[in-house]
């Protein structure tokens, strides 16, 4: 509850973290790196939803395809320049999130997640099929690195995926301050009742529809924010990353990491990415080896690693809650 | 206070509340009773805009309040508790607390990214608020304990609490006192009478005829949905309507149980 | 004869149960007595199963119910009431009572018979017989849980505070009932905070606090008690 | 007009394929509201067993058929004991989290044992039955016949026989149901491994229309649970319903408005449905 | 001695592994060919090979990661079997590290690129759009009906037929082209295009629902003809259904079919027991070629040097190793051989020719 005390470990995090590319790592430990950061946003967004206003919204991945086929969509074809067009889509995302809010809100819990998922099929098949805008099925190829950012790498004397590296960091930073400031607030609270009980949150006199609406907006917010990154990043959109596949995994990440937690989504993203690149060269063995993985995660860590990490400091004193 | 005029609710072909006209005066305790299944939970359920009803009208000091949500009705000071008692079992108590002081708070998402001067006075007042709803059940030292903690009848109390942090006019209290001994529901009536000492209007629903007895100015009862009578105590319990319906011998005793002791020896 | 022998239960690192001792004789109705969180729920838990003790026993006529199977309970002769109701929710009120009985599927006859009877008992359930369990109100809700509890026709019944939120005339009435059945042989184990009534009707009671047999005796020793006189029965 | 009719005809048929596996899920997921994603890699294996009864124990299409019913059932059980019984208590995306780790490993395992390639189940009744111009094949009928029938017997079984009662109890509440003496931990099993079987014969039904693949249960997994809360949750009939609804969506959007949105029309009904009946077609709003 | 790392990221897992899985053993298998008959000799030193094979699930930006995570291991040729991740790592190939980028895709993008560093293993699909319009124009009639796959490539293939339709004058019915991946049963689409009464149908994307399509449209009635992509392979299609559906069908060749690919296919079915495709064919015949070619330049190590040695390879090397008959490479890095087509009628093979072939 006290956002005090983790804040210097975040600092301390986030410095060390901008020194990494000094180091001179190869460029695949950057790219893992940025990876993780975008990954672990798409998770923070999600958190906002499911973690603290206990919704599963199952399109998050599809906001994720918009900010970024946005940006790739600007840049490329309307000659914005990403400084411009990155703000751009998260405030299209966040737009959209609420239109799609107003009519989501009327479902509930599994209607709820299957509704999104019916949605979150439809933007991943539009991005598609709708090929004079967003390429089709070809995607977006050739989306160029903001603008500076090759020069800052160069300057410093670091190969351009440090550009990215420190971008994505810059992103990550933003993205967990904002999120811990609408969770240690009045909203945040009034979202945590919503989460533990819509009808009790809705008698203790919360505006339960105007919250949802606005945690959603900031969900999808974080989630086009993402999609920014990622398109300059990788430099090629296709729809395939845009679906609830993405979204499920992105969700793998934050249980792992655990659920509302603030320290969770970036943990769960860097140990289970982490693990399943070291598990690519097993090939035909990686999900042999990565499904039970999953499910032994869950069954024995329910709450993820920053609750096992409680539970460890917690120590012999026990108490463990039912 | 709160007049409803001609009320009622249909569940598929039950019409759980039918064709109710009360009133609830400011500054004194009703009592709402009648049989099982009677509409007293439902009743309650309209006035806090939980239900829409099917017909009539429910007016709040001059304003007719009939379609509003619930948390406007919260915000023009109705609040209320729950008949099996929920809170939030995982919280602390004064998070409890808190999050019933939302409705008296502004500060939105914006304020919360910024942090805004609205964004900390509102924090600090939904803490003052809190601890002062706390203070006025008793729980004020136990603030920091998770809720789920407390025993039944301080998770009641912080229910109570719950719905005193919106800063009420009128509480409505579903069976406040189920579960609990006599000690205790001694202690909760003196609670309930020093709320209505400080300005408070409360209606109640309860099986308990001791606290109902000892406590109402008004009794309102319900019967198939409908009001079969109303008055003191002391009229109420002596309308042959109600003994036949729900008092049965306990019109003449104060407490329940003497008069099944008496039953039982009879 | 239920015998239960220096019963401990913990949660976690709580005792809620330190050596409990206790009995229940055949035809007899005991009442037990405490103030929340004495433990009484908790004790009503482990005797059905639901709860496993960690240590001591509890058995009824020899059998020992401390198994952690509340099937095997049930199906000889312990049945419950509790606390929370536990009904099923989306399950009509018929559904719920007939699944009361599951232990004596085999004999459809003296269900339908059980099945009258509380609908006789509780007439409020009749015109509700098919609507879903949950849709009722917190007192029908309660009838059909003590109706339930009848259905399994128990030789041991448990009922955990079964007058919460039932209007006082109901209360008599399942209090009577109470008594005609423990006068047809079946024996009752009985939480209440109304102890008036339950004193009433029961022939012993025992007090618990803090997860402790504090106080036992008859009902007149019990009803004669200042403790009890003054925690208990608010006078 | 003969069109008309065909596509009528395929949207039946296809309205079939979706509801037998629907109706597999129904069990698990809307009665006992466990979201078992593992369903889709259930029916999957449900097929490869079948196929390696075909070829490799050389057995009829039927025999194997119930091979693989009875292999996929104690698989299922075993699902049940190890992973989801464990996590009864927990929060709704744990299991499902859990699920997907099995899915993965189910596909997986299936690559590594019999290769990522296709593999074909010959039409155990072979031919076209051939109406005035429309045509529709053999197996496509019975497919048809077997989802009225399973949903016919589900319901019956949910409804009106005690088992499937007590099954409705349990997922309710567990507590509830062992106080009246119902043994939960084999009823649980004994659903799971119903709900099983009923993936492997669908899988063994539809496999020779379409394709014996390791990811053949993805394709079909979000469809299913859609379909099941697009019939309301709990609801036989409902999901048949929705099965069917779905196909005839797709069918007839792809028939009048474009092929190519398809999937589009599917889900955009899906999402236009519960915007309006949010509890689903057949659930009464509470 | 010294092993030279050959990097691969193809669909490994997922609904596309069947294809990936493909491509790899013919890389596989030229790779342990090589190694048993001890290796090649560069500048005077034995260089064996190992295959590093990394699972993209046919997801371009894993394809970039997998591939930035190859070079970053000191690799410096990598196969890529399909176009969308092609194209996302081209623009890295000249990038430091430099590596040479084989690509498996018959895109005519990904020669527009105009990578330096690209070498491309199949003939462009464009090559196959005038001899089979032409000869299903004269066999069947003048309509065409459309049900390929809408894959990115399946749909190229479908403007690519439709113009050379168009251009031989006949007429062209509404696209119905469904995804072949995810369509539960192709009978509605199938009935759909039917309904235009087409003289022939474009069908195609892997094979085992191309043959599913066929079927489809052969029980509903269809007497036609069937152009068929060349995703989808007729040795395996005809496993899978009657072989007289097939019956007046165009397409690729089968590897088989093609003189003097015995060798190749009797080995094949040896090690994996199954048909080989052209999948396994042309990329055992890149990993040939390229071996030649490091011989040839006298370094493994200078990817630029081997690109150069490339055409030169293709030609100094026995059809043993390629498989197909090799003409060369062309300067832009596309193979250049010769790649036949042909129709089918009464379960044999018609070889057809072509008239002009784009490089
Ligand atoms: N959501 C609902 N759907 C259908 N029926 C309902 C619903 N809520 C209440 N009812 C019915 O309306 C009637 C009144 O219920 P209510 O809960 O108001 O009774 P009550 O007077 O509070 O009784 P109790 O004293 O037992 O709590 C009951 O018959 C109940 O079954
Ligand atoms: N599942 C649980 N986990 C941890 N502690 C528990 C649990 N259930 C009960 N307790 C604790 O055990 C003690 C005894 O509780 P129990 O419910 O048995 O009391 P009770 O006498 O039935 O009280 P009441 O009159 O409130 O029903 C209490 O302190 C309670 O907080
Ligand atoms: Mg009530
Ligand atoms: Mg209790």
């Amino acid at each position: 509850m006290k956002p005090g005390t983790g804040t210097v470990g975040w600092i301390v995090l986030f410095i060390l973290a901008a020194l990494l590319p000094f180091l001179k790592p190869s460029s695949f430990m950057l790219d893992v790196g940025t990876n993780i950061m975008i990954w672990a946003m798409l998770a923070y967004g999600l958190n906002v939803m499911l973690g603290y206003t206990g919704l599963l919204n199952l399109s998050h991945a599809g906001f994720f395809g918009i900010g970024a086929y946005t940006v790739g969509i600007l840049t490329l074809k309307a000659g914005w320049s990403f400084w411009l067009a990155w703000p751009a889509a998260a405030l299209l995302c966040a737009a959209l999130g609420y239109l799609l809010g107003l009519v989501a809100f009327r479902t509930r819990e599994d209607a709820f997640s299957i509704f999104t998922l019916g949605v979150g099929v439809i933007i991943q098949l539009v991005i598609n099929k709708w090929d004079k805008l967003t390429g089709g099925n070809d995607g977006l190829n050739g989306i160029n690195p903001p603008t500076g950012l090759e020069a800052l790498s160069k300057g410093l004397g670091l190969k351009l995926s440090s550009g990215f590296y420190w971008l994505a960091l810059l992103a990550l930073i933003i993205t967990v301050i904002v999120v811990a400031r609408a969770r240690y607030s009045t909203f945040g609270r009034s979202l945590i009742a919503i989460r533990g009980g819509e009808d009790l949150a809705r008698s203790a006199g919360i505006d339960v529809y105007a919250h949802k609406l606005r945690a959603m907006l900031l969900s999808t917010a974080i989630a086009g924010f993402a999609g920014g990154v990622y398109a300059v990043f990788v430099g090629f959109m296709g729809s395939a990353v845009t679906g609830p596949v993405t979204t499920f995994t992105t969700l793998l990440y934050l249980l792992v990491g655990g659920i509302g937690t603030m320290a969770g989504p970036l943990l769960g993203t860097g140990l289970l990415y982490s693990v399943a690149q070291s598990l690519k060269s097993l090939q035909d063995y990686q999900y042999i080896i990565f499904g039970p993985l999953l499910v032994l995660l869950v069954m024995f860590a329910p709450h993820g690693l920053v609750g096992l990490w409680e539970r460890i400091r917690a120590g012999r004193k026990g108490g463990g809650h039912a | 206070m709160l007049d409803v005029q001609g009320l009622g609710i249909r569940f598929g072909g039950n019409q759980a509340v039918q064709d109710v006209t009360a009133s609830i005066p400011a500054g004194q305790i009703t009592a709402i009773i009648g049989p099982n299944g009677a509409g007293k939970s439902t009743f309650f359920n309209l006035i806090s805009g939980f239900y829409q009803p099917t017909s009539g009208k429910i007016v709040f000091l001059g304003e007719d309040i009939t379609p509003l949500k619930t948390h406007q009705v919260v915000a023009r000071g109705i609040a209320r508790t729950f008949q099996t008692t929920t809170i939030y079992r995982e919280l602390s108590v004064l998070e409890n607390a808190m999050i019933g002081h939302r409705v008296r708070t502004k500060a939105g998402l914006l304020d919360a990214l910024l942090r805004t001067g609205r964004e900390k006075r509102d924090d600090q007042e939904s803490r003052a608020g809190a601890m002062r709803a706390l203070e006025r059940v008793g729980l004020a030292t136990q603030a920091n304990r998770p809720a789920g903690a407390l025993t039944q009848e301080g998770q009641k109390r912080v229910g109570i609490a719950m719905a005193l942090s919106s800063d009420p006019k009128l509480l409505l209290l579903d069976e406040p006192a189920a579960g609990m001994n006599p000690e205790e529901t001694v202690n909760l009536m003196a609670l309930i009478r020093e709320l209505v000492a400080g300005g408070l209007t409360i209606a109640l629903v309860e099986h308990k005829m001791s606290l109902v007895m000892g406590l109402a100015d008004q009794i309102l009862v319900l019967h198939h949905g409908q009001k079969i009578s109303q008055g003191t105590p002391g009229e109420v319990s002596r309308d042959p309507a109600v003994i036949e319906a729900y008092l049965g011998s306990h019109a003449h005793g104060g407490q329940m149980g003497q008069s099944t002791q008496g039953a039982d020896h009879a | 004869m239920l015998e239960v022998r220096d019963l401990s239960v913990k949660y976690g690192n709580f005792t809620a149960l330190h050596g409990v001792n206790l009995t229940v004789n055949p035809g007899e109705i005991v009442v037990l007595l405490g103030a929340n969180g004495a433990g009484k729920s908790t004790l009503f838990r482990t005797l059905s199963g639901l709860q496993r003790p960690a240590g001591g026993s509890a058995t009824w006529n020899g059998t020992p119910l401390t198994g952690g199977k509340p099937e095997f309970n049930v199906s000889h002769g312990v049945a419950q009431c509790p606390e929370g109701r536990l009904l099923f929710p989306q399950l009509s009120v018929q559904k719920n009572l007939r699944l009361g009985a599951y232990v004596h599927r085999r004999d459809p006859a003296g269900t339908e018979q059980a099945l009258e009877h509380v609908y006789s008992l509780f007439p409020a359930l009749v015109q509700k017989k098919h609507d879903p369990a949950g849709s009722l109100s917190g007192g029908q809700q309660q009838m059909v849980a003590i109706g339930r509890a009848l259905m399994a026709r128990p030789q041991l019944l448990l009922l955990d505070e079964p007058s919460l939120g039932l209007a006082p005339l109901v209360v008599e009435q399942v209090f009577q009932v109470l008594q005609q059945i423990n006068q047809e042989g079946v024996s009752v184990l009985l939480a209440e905070q109304n102890a008036f009534a339950a004193l009433g009707i029961a022939h012993r009671g025992y007090v618990m606090e803090s997860g402790q047999i504090t106080l036992q005796g008859t009902q007149n020793e019990l009803m004669n008690d200042d403790r009890v006189r003054s925690a208990y029965l608010g006078v | 007009m003969t069109t008309f009719l065909q596509q009528f005809v395929n949207a039946a048929a296809l309205g079939g394929v979706y509801a037998l596996v629907a109706l597999g899920l129904t069990l698990v997921y809307g009665v006992m509201r466990v979201p078992n994603f593992a369903h889709g890699g259930l029916y999957m294996l449900g097929a490869y067993f079948a196929y390696a009864s075909l070829t490799g124990l050389g057995v009829g299409y039927i025999p194997a058929m119930l091979i693989a019913a009875v292999l996929v059932a104690i698989l299922a059980a075993l699902m049940e004991r190890f992973i989801f019984y464990p996590l009864r208590n927990a929060p709704h995306v744990h299991p499902m989290i859990a699920a997907i780790g099995v899915l993965f490993f189910f596909e997986a395992a299936v690559q590594l044992v019999w290769g990522p390639d296709f593999k074909q189940i010959p039409e155990p009744v072979p031919g076209i039955l051939s109406v005035g111009g429309i045509t529709i094949t053999w197996q496509r009928l019975i497919v048809i016949a077997a989802s009225v029938v399973a949903m016919l017997g589900l319901n019956y079984f949910l409804k009106r026989t005690l088992t499937g009662t007590t099954i409705e109890a349990l997922a309710q509440n567990r507590e509830g149901a062992r106080l009246v003496g119902i043994n939960t931990n084999r009823a649980g099993m004994v659903t799971f491994a119903i709900s099983g079987a009923l993936a492997a014969i669908a899988a063994c039904l539809i496999a020779p229309i379409n394709s014996v693949a390791p990811s053949m249960g993805e394709v079909m997994n979000l469809k299913v649970f859609a379909i099941i809360i697009l019939g309301g949750m709990g609801s036989v009939p409902g999901a048949i319903v929705g099965a069917f609804l779905l196909a005839f969506a797709e069918v007839f959007g792809g028939y009048y408005i474009s092929l190519n949105f398809a999937d589009v029309i599917g889900f955009a009904m899906l999402v236009l449905v519960l915007a309006v009946r949010p509890q689903g077609l057949f659930r009464r709003g509470t | 001695d010294k092993v030279v790392q050959i990097g691969y990221s193809g669909p490994l897992s997922g609904g596309a592994a069947f294809y990936g899985k493909d491509v790899q053993s013919g890389i596989d298998l030229a790779i342990n060919d090589l190694n048993k008959a001890g290796g090649i000799k560069v500048n005077g030193e034995k260089v064996t090979f190992k295959l590093v094979s990394l699972d993209d699930r046919y997801l371009p930006n894993e394809t970039a990661s997998n591939v930035k995570r190859l070079t970053g291991q000191g690799i410096k040729y990598v196969f890529v079997p399909h176009a969308g991740g092609i194209m996302t790592v081209q623009p890295m190939t000249t990038r430091d590290p430099e590596f040479l980028l084989v690509a498996y895709s018959s895109e005519p993008k990904i020669l527009e690129a105009n990578n330096p560093m690209t070498f491309m293993l199949p003939p462009r699909y464009d090559n196959y759009a005038a001899p089979f319009v032409k000869t299903q124009i004269k066999a069947f009639g003048k309509k065409l009906g459309l049900v390929g796959t809408t894959s990115a490539y399946g749909k190229q293939w479908a403007d690519v037929i439709t113009d050379e339709w168009k251009k031989q004058g006949g007429t062209v019915g509404a696209n119905n082209g469904v995804d072949y991946g995810t369509t539960v049963d192709y009978s509605s689409a199938v009935t759909k295009a039917l309904a235009e009464k087409p003289d022939v149908l474009f069908v195609g994307g892997p094979s085992q629902p191309t043959a599913l399509v066929i079927k489809a449209a052969r029980e509903q009635g269809f007497k036609g003809g069937f152009i068929v992509m060349d995703q989808a392979k007729f040795e395996q299609m005809e496993t899978m259904i009657p072989k007289n559906y097939l019956d007046g069908s165009v397409g690729v060749l089968p590897t088989k079919e093609f003189s003097g690919t015995q060798v190749f296919v009797t080995k094949y079915q040896g090690v994996y027991k199954k048909i080989p495709t052209s999948e396994a064919a042309l990329n055992y015949m890149g990993v040939n070629v390229l071996a030649k070619a490091m011989e040839l330049a006298g370094t493994t190590d200078d990817p630029e040097k081997v690109r150069a040695q490339l055409s030169a390879a293709a030609k100094a090397i026995p059809q043993s190793k390629t498989v197909y008959k090799l003409f060369g490479v062309t300067p832009a890095g596309h193979v250049d051989a010769e790649f036949i087509i042909a129709s089918v009628k009464g379960g044999k093979y018609t070889k057809l020719r072509m008239e002009k072939t784009f490089k």
